[in-house]
């Protein structure tokens, strides 16, 4: 690899732009191949959500997010890795979370990506909260067992590939 | 002392954002703490209702129900994430 | 789903900008919660290399990348999906192909763009020839063998889930 | 009259992209007709030198070595592919 790998937490209110962030990473670069990004965006929920609010753990969700890039970039040969967060209130089509891997190849940049995001589902300290179209608070939302699944699957693959 | 963070609908149920406490000898472990703050009123009962739900940190580490707290300068408390 | 999969398919010799292609797909919808985008780049191969030049199959290249696509919406519910592959000569750092995949799910989204990827470099009508930094024409890129077991293992993930 | 296009290293090969034939009747299957064009020269013989690596295409769509090239308006010949 040449050099370190680029990188870019980011845990803010402010919306953010995939082309500006992808930018940051592979910009005057010419040694990689692929790069993969992964946009989650709020959903209306077929017109019941006005909002989703997004609390987290200052300082831990920094943190958190920086051990998970550290995991990342240890699993598959990386050269730039950009992970943001957003918190507060978020409208269905707005942008919520963005990863982006830049990688020499392709399989090393999506597993990356698809695994960033499986672990930041389960390990990053974000809480959503649903606010509905009929003007009511709804609830927290719920965690999904298929997402502790989905991050459990990593650690399998890690075992079996150290076995 | 020591400053116990609550988020989401822990921090809803306890009706605090967080709070300094002197605990007391008998809480070894985030499962004693957890147990030790659902023993003082209601809300914090509801919080801890099914203690197994409730994920906790400290100093800003994920950490399980047995680990100690000694020397821990930030508990949190707070549901399973659902950010992404 | 909300009616029918946006999609976009181009064949091209100009570049392509990744947030105007994904805003093409996405834009004004509330119902997208996951866009996953892969870019391909022309890497320098340390220095070595000064450009690639990419011969496509006019007409079969566009219809092959619409089976491919069409593969593609038939395993997964996608939303949108776009595919552009540029041919010509391409610098080191410029980009040569983009796929994106929008989906209510990210786990679709992941694997859409990845099977998307898979079966275009073993499908799709192109051919790649390096140009050299010391100005000799090189020789053609020789397809991997690995690009051929990428693009099976989806066969057998076929032929499992079919059982 | 069947057009005949060819692409990348076999393209340089057959030293043309494309040629309009009248297939004899002894080419029956793809197979059949790269051995036939091999045998017409040099830069044929060694397009087709290893037929196992060259891929066909019939009216734009994949093709086996074994598909029957009757009916057939335009048939390719070209490389493994590696766009992407």
């Amino acid at each position: 690899m040449a050099g370190p790998v680029t990188r870019h937490i980011g845990v803010q209110a402010a919306p953010f732009d995939l082309a500006v962030e992808v930018e940051k990473l592979t910009k005057g670069r010419t040694d990689i191949g692929a790069v993969v990004s992964f946009t989650g965006l709020c959903r209306d929920e077929a017109g019941q959500l006005s909002a989703l609010e997004l609390e987290h753990y200052p300082g831990m969700a920094e943190d958190e997010m920086a051990r998970v890039v550290d995991e990342a970039e240890q699993r598959w040969p990386l050269q730039a890795v950009g992970v943001i967060h957003r918190f507060g209130l978020i409208r269905p089509g707005e942008v919520i979370v963005l990863v982006v891997t830049a990688s020499a190849h392709r399989v090393a940049a999506f597993e990356a990506a698809s695994f960033l995001m499986d672990y930041l589902k389960t390990r990053a300290p974000f809480w959503k909260k649903e606010h509905l179209a009929d003007g009511s608070s709804g609830s927290w939302v719920e965690a999904k067992a298929h997402d502790d699944l989905a991050a459990e699957r990593w650690s399998a693959a890690q075992a079996f590939s150290k076995g | 002392m020591v400053k116990l963070v609550y988020f989401a609908w822990v921090r809803e149920r306890m009706g605090m954002a967080e709070e300094m406490v002197e605990l007391p000898a008998s809480v070894v472990t985030i499962a004693d703490l957890a147990l030790w703050l659902a023993g003082r009123d209601e809300g914090a009962a509801l919080a801890f209702a099914n203690p197994e739900v409730v994920r906790a940190a400290i100093d800003k580490h994920h950490v399980s129900p047995q680990t100690p707290v000694k020397g821990a300068r930030e508990i949190a408390f707070f549901p399973p994430m659902t950010g992404g």
